[in-house]
C-alpha cells in the first residue's frame, strides 16, 4: 500500500463513453493482484474532495489500466485527463479473487463497467489454464467493452446486440446447454444484477465471488464508511475496502 | 524551537494529532504514516460492547466536505486492549483514547478498565451520544450532563481528560466552562455538524440513519467561531478540529485559540497529512525564528470588539 | 401542473423566491433578470433608519460557500418606500419585506409605516439582529423574544407573516414551534451559519466583524437538516434556504418539507438562477407527470425514525 | 450589462507571470469604456465558487483582452484556460475613467498588475488627443508590462529596471523637472500605492482618478459587499462594483 503520483500515459475512449487510462507504478504493479483496486485523488482542490475507488483493469509489470464511464463530477474530471497529467493513487488496496481452488471453468459476468476488473483476472486465468467464458450485460452494443477477454457473450437491455435480456439470464440459458466443469463465477456490477445472481449461484450450487462497488471516503479501513452486511460470522458488518471488494456470494447480504 | 506541548504532565512532541474515528487505532495506516512523527493519535471512540454501527449508507460527499453515519462502529474496549493497545504501545506518540457510551456510568465503566492498563496517555470524551435514558438526546447539547460526565471521570483518573465538544448548541461556551469547572484537562473541539443528503431521484434519504455529521473543509468557518468563541470563555487549552488540510489551517485555529489541532477529514484523502503539517509547523516556526510555537496560540490581532455573535450581519 | 403555492391567501405564482439579501431590492438586476418569472423577491432587510453597514471586509470566500458580515447595510424603510416600492409595485411578481430590528418596536415600527403603503405582499422578519437592551444577544436565539416579536406583528397586519429562523441554535423546532404558536404564517430557513476566517499571514481575521454568517452550498447539509426538523414540528409552511444552487437541490428542500425555497448566495454567480431553477421544476413536474409540485412538499421517504439528532453518529 | 459564454480567442504570457486572455462578444463589446470590468465565472464548480474581476485590458470591436497574474485558485485555474475554452463573462460593470474636462495630459500611474485597464484607457485618450505620460512600477524588470502603453516610465522595487524605488516617486522626479499642462492622474494598484499617491496629489494639487480593487461577491451592486469609506458625501461607504471602481481620489479613505 503506496501513495504515489504519476503521470497519465494515455487515455482513450474504448467504447461509447467508457474510458481507458494507463499510467505507470513500479510498487504498485508489482504487488496488485486481480480484483484489487485503487483509490485516486482527482485534483488537488474541493471537488471532488474524497479519492475515488477504481479497479485494476489491465496490469503489465508497472504499467496499469482503469476503465471507468462518466457518473458524476469525479469521473467527469477523470475523463478529461490528458498524457502527463498527474495521478495521485493509493494503492493496491484490498482482497484479489480467489484463484485457489479446485476449479476449472471460469463464469466472469459483468454488468455495465462491472468489466473493469476481468481483463486482469482473465490473464492471471489464462496463466492457470482456466477455461474462461465471459459474459458481459450493458445497455446497448455500443457499451459493451470485451477488450481482453475470452469467449465473451453479450446480453443487451435492447437487444441490439446478443441476448436480449439480463446477463443472469444469458448465463443461465447458456449453462443449460452447457454444463460446466468445476465452474466458479466471478461477478461485478450493478447491485440487482449481484443479488439476482447470487440467487442463481445459490439455486444451481456453483460457487460465487462478487466484487461490490460502494461509497468509500477512505479506502483502507480507517472510517468505516463501507458495510456491507454479512450472512454469517461474528460481526453484522463487513468493510468493502479491507475485508472485500470481493466477496463469497453466500457471506453478504445486498440491500 | 519548542514544537511540543503539554497537558497534566504529559509532552507531546508536536501539535498536530489525528482526529478520532479519522485513523482507525493507527495500526491500518501504519505502512502510510510514520506514526512516530505525530504530536498524538486520538482513537475510534470505545464503547463498552463492540458496536456494528449503522446500516449502508454511511458516507455521503457534499460541496467541500462529507457526511457521516458511521454510527460509532467500534471493536469495544476489550478487543482494544487486547489486540490494538500492543501495537499504539510501541510507538513514539501519545495515544489519547476516546470514549464513548449511551449511559454516565458506560463511560465511568469503560475509563476504568482502561485505567488498568499502560500505554494510555490520555482520554478524550465523545458527548455527542445519545443519553438512553433522556430519549436518545444527546449528552452534548445537555450542560449539565456533559459536567457531569466530566467531574464523574474525573475523579477517577490521574491522566489529562478532554471533553470533545458539539457544535450543534446555540453558545458552546457555556459547554465549555461548565467542562472547565468539572475538572477537565482540555476541550477539543469541533465534533461534526448535523446535516442531511437527500437522492432527489429515489426521494430518499442518503444517508441510512436520515441525518448525519459534516466534516471537512466546509465546516473549517464554523469550528474557527467555535473555538474562537471558546478561547473567548475558558483558560484550559483546546485542541482545535474542523476541515484542517493544511498548515495554514492549523495555524489559523491556534491563532484563535487552539493549543494544538486534530486532523479529521482529510486523513481519508492524505492520511500523512497530519505529519505533513507538523513538519511543515516546525519549518515554519523556525523560519520565522519562533522560539515556541506557542506563541501562535491566541495571537490574533482582533482589535475590533464587534463580533457578529453579538452584531448584525 | 400547477406551479405555485399560496400563503395566508397571497399566491405565488411559483415555488422558487429570491433570498434576503442576495438580490438587492430587485433593481439592481432588471437588465439580467426576467423578474417577472419569479414566484418573489425577498428585500434586503430593511431597518428604521438606513445603515451603513460594517466596515470593510465584509466578504470572504471559503471551501464551497462564503462569510459575510455586510451589516445590514440598507437604504431605510422611508427610502425604500420611496425609491425602490415604485418599481417594485410595476413586477408581476410577489414582493417580501424583510425586516430587521434592534428593539421590538423597531421592528413594529417598520412594519406599521411598510402597512400604509401599497404594493407590500409580506413580511419576512429577521431576527438574527442584536438585541441592543439584552447587550447585543439575538434575538433569534432567544426564543421568548423571537415570539414576541411574532405575536406583536402579527397583531398589526393581515398580510402574510413569515419568521426567518437562524441555524445557530440547539434546537432550531422550538424556534419553530414557538412562532408558529405567535400566529406566523410561515418560517423561513435557514439564515447564514456564525463562521470565521482568519488571514495566517497578517494574523487578523478576515472579516472586520472578526466572525461573520457562512452560507453557500457548504451549508446546504446543515440547512435540510434543520428544514427536516423543522417539518417534523409545525404544520405552517416553510420557505428552505441555503446553498441552493441547482433545480435538484431545490427538490431536496422541497422533499424534506419546504413548501418553497429561496435562493440565496448564488444569485452572486448566477443572477438567474431563480428563474432557471423556477423554470426547471415546471419542466421536471410535468415531465414526471405531477399534478401540483406540492405533490413533492414533505414527500421524502424516510422510513427509518432512527436520525442522528437521536443517534450515534 | 449581460452574462454572455464565450470561447478563449488566445491565452498569452505578456511576461514573467502575466497572462493575457481574449475573447470576444459584441454585447460587451460594444458598451464597455476603459475603466470598467467583468466578473468572470471561472469553472462551473465550487472552486472559486463566485466570480472574479477583472478590468479590461484592451477592447478592439467585439474583442476583449484581460490581464492577470496567478494570486489564488480562481487565477491559477484562468492561467490554465486554453483556446476555445469557453468563459462565463459578466460584464460591463462599474463607473468608467473620467475623460471629460479641461484636461491635457494624462498621468497614468500603476502599480503591479494595476496596469491592466490602461492599454484601453490610453486607446482612448489618444483618440481625444491627450499627452501621455505613464508611470509603471513593479517587482522587477520582468514584470513589467508595456504593451500598448505611451511614453513609459519604469520604477523597480529592486532596481533592475528604471528608478530604483516607488513609482510615486517616479512621479514626483518626473513632474518636478517636467511640470505639465492641466494634468490629471489615472491610477491603479495595490492600496499603499494608492493612499500615497492620493496624499501626493491633494498636496500638489492635481485631479486623481483611481481604479480600486476589492474582495467583491457580485459585482452589481447586491451584495453590499465591497463598501469603501467615503471622505464626503451623505452616506458612509460607497459600493466599489457599483460606485467604482473608478474614484476621484479625494472622495475616498483607502485603510
Ligand atoms: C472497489 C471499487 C472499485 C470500483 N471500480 C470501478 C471501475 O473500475 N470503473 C468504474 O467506472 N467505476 C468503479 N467503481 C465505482 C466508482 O468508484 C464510482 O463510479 C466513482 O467513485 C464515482 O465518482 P464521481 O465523482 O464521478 O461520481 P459521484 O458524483 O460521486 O456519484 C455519482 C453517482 O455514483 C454513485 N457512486 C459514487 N461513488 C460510488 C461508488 N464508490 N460505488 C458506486 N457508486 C458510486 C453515487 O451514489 C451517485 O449516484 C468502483 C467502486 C469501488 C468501491
Ligand atoms: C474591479 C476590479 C478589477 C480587477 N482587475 C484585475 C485585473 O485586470 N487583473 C488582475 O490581475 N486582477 C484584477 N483584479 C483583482 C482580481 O480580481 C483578483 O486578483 C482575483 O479575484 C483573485 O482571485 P483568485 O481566486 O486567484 O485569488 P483568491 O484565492 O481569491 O485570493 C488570493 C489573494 O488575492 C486577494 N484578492 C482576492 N480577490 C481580490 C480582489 N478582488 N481584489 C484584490 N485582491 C483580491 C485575496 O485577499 C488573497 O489575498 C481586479 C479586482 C477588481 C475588484
Ligand atoms: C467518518 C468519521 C468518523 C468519525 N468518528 C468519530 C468518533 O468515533 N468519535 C469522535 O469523537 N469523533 C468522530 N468524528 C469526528 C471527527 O473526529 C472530527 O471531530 C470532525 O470530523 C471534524 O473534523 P474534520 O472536519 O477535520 O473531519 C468522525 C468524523 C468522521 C468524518
Ligand atoms: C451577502 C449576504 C447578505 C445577506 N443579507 C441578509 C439580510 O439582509 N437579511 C436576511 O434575512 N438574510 C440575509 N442573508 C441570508 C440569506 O438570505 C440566506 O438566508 C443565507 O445566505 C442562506 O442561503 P444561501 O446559502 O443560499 O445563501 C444574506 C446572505 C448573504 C450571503
Ligand atoms: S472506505 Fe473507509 S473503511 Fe472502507
Ligand atoms: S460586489 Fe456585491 S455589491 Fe459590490
Amino acid at each position: 500500500m503506496k501513495v504515489v503520483e504519476v503521470p497519465v500515459i494515455a487515455r482513450e475512449e474504448i467504447a461509447e463513453g467508457i474510458f481507458c487510462l494507463s499510467f505507470a507504478s513500479e510498487e504498485i504493479g508489482k504487488n496488485i493482484k486481480p480484483g484489487q483496486f485503487v483509490n485516486i485523488r482527482i485534483g488537488e482542490g474541493l471537488q471532488p474532495l474524497l479519492r475515488r475507488p477504481f479497479s485494476i483493469s489491465r496490469s503489465d509489470g508497472p504499467v496499469l489500466e482503469i476503465i471507468f464511464n462518466v457518473v458524476g463530477a469525479g469521473t467527469r474530471i477523470l475523463a478529461g485527463k490528458k498524457k502527463d497529467d498527474i495521478l495521485d493513487i493509493l494503492g493496491p488496496l484490498g482482497i484479489p479473487f480467489g484463484v485457489d481452488g479446485e476449479y476449472e471453468t471460469a463464469l466472469i459476468v459483468a454488468g455495465g463497467l462491472g468489466v473493469a476488473p476481468f481483463p486482469f483476472l482473465t490473464e492471471l486465468l489464462r496463466a492457470h489454464s482456466w477455461r474462461i467464458e465471459t459474459f458481459l450485460g450493458a445497455r446497448n452494443a455500443g457499451q459493451i467493452a470485451e477488450r481482453f477477454l475470452e469467449n465473451v457473450h453479450v446480453a443487451t437491455d435492447d437487444g441490439s446486440r446478443g441476448f436480449h435480456g439480463t446477463v443472469v439470464d444469458l448465463l443461465d440459458h447458456y449453462l443449460r446447454e452447457h454444463p460446466p466443469e468445476r465452474p466458479k463465477i466471478f461477478a461485478c456490477g450493478p447491485t440487482p444484477m449481484l443479488r439476482a445472481l447470487t440467487e442463481y449461484a445459490i439455486r444451481t450450487n456453483i460457487e460465487c465471488e462478487l466484487s461490490l462497488e460502494g461509497e468509500m471516503a477512505c479506502g483502507i479501513g480507517i472510517c468505516q464508511g463501507c458495510p456491507v452486511e454479512r450472512v454469517r460470522g461474528p460481526k453484522r458488518y463487513a468493510l468493502v475496502c479491507t475485508e472485500g471488494p470481493t466477496f463469497n456470494c453466500r457471506d453478504v447480504q445486498l440491500n | 524551537m519548542k514544537a511540543g506541548f503539554s497537558l497534566r504532565g504529559v509532552e507531546f512532541k508536536n501539535r498536530v494529532l489525528v482526529a478520532s474515528g479519522t485513523f482507525g487505532y493507527g495500526d491500518e495506516v501504519k505502512d502510510l504514516v510514520d506514526l512516530n512523527k505525530l504530536g498524538g493519535i486520538v482513537t475510534k471512540s470505545l464503547s463498552w460492547k463492540p458496536r456494528d454501527g449503522n446500516p449502508p449508507r454511511r458516507i455521503v460527499e457534499t460541496p467541500g466536505g462529507m457526511l457521516n453515519s458511521i454510527g460509532l462502529a467500534n471493536i469495544g474496549v476489550d478487543a482494544f486492549i487486547e489486540k490494538k493497545l500492543p501495537f499504539l504501545r510501541t510507538l513514539d506518540t501519545k495515544v489519547l483514547v476516546n470514549i464513548a457510551a449511551s449511559s454516565v456510568q458506560e463511560y465511568c465503566d469503560v475509563l476504568g478498565v482502561l485505567e488498568e492498563h499502560e500505554g494510555i496517555d490520555g482520554y478524550e470524551i465523545n458527548v455527542s451520544c445519545p443519553n438512553v435514558k433522556e430519549g436518545g438526546l444527546s449528552f452534548g447539547t445537555d450542560c449539565a450532563k456533559t459536567a457531569e460526565i466530566t467531574s464523574r471521570l474525573r475523579a477517577m483518573t490521574e491522566k489529562p481528560l478532554i471533553v470533545k465538544l458539539t457544535p450543534n448548541v446555540t453558545h458552546i461556551s457555556e459547554f465549555a466552562e461548565a467542562v472547565e469547572h468539572a475538572g477537565a484537562d482540555a476541550v477539543s473541539a469541533i465534533n461534526t455538524v448535523i446535516g442531511m443528503a437527500v437522492d432527489h431521484k429515489s426521494r430518499k434519504p442518503k444517508l441510512s440513519t436520515v441525518t448525519g455529521g459534516l466534516s471537512g473543509p466546509a465546516v473549517k468557518p464554523i469550528a474557527l467561531a467555535k473555538v474562537y468563541e471558546v478561547a473567548q470563555t475558558v483558560s484550559i487549552p483546546i485542541l482545535g478540529i474542523g476541515g484542517i488540510a493544511s498548515m495554514e489551517d492549523a495555524i489559523e485555529f491556534m491563532l484563535v485559540g487552539a493549543t494544538a489541532v486534530q486532523v479529521g477529514t482529510m486523513n481519508f484523502v492524505q492520511p500523512d497529512l497530519g505529519v505533513r503539517i507538523a513538519q511543515g509547523l516546525e519549518s515554519f516556526g523556525r523560519e520565522r525564528g519562533l522560539k515556541d510555537l506557542g506563541e501562535l496560540v491566541g495571537a490574533i490581532d482582533a482589535k475590533v470588539e464587534l463580533s457578529v455573535l453579538q452584531s448584525w450581519l
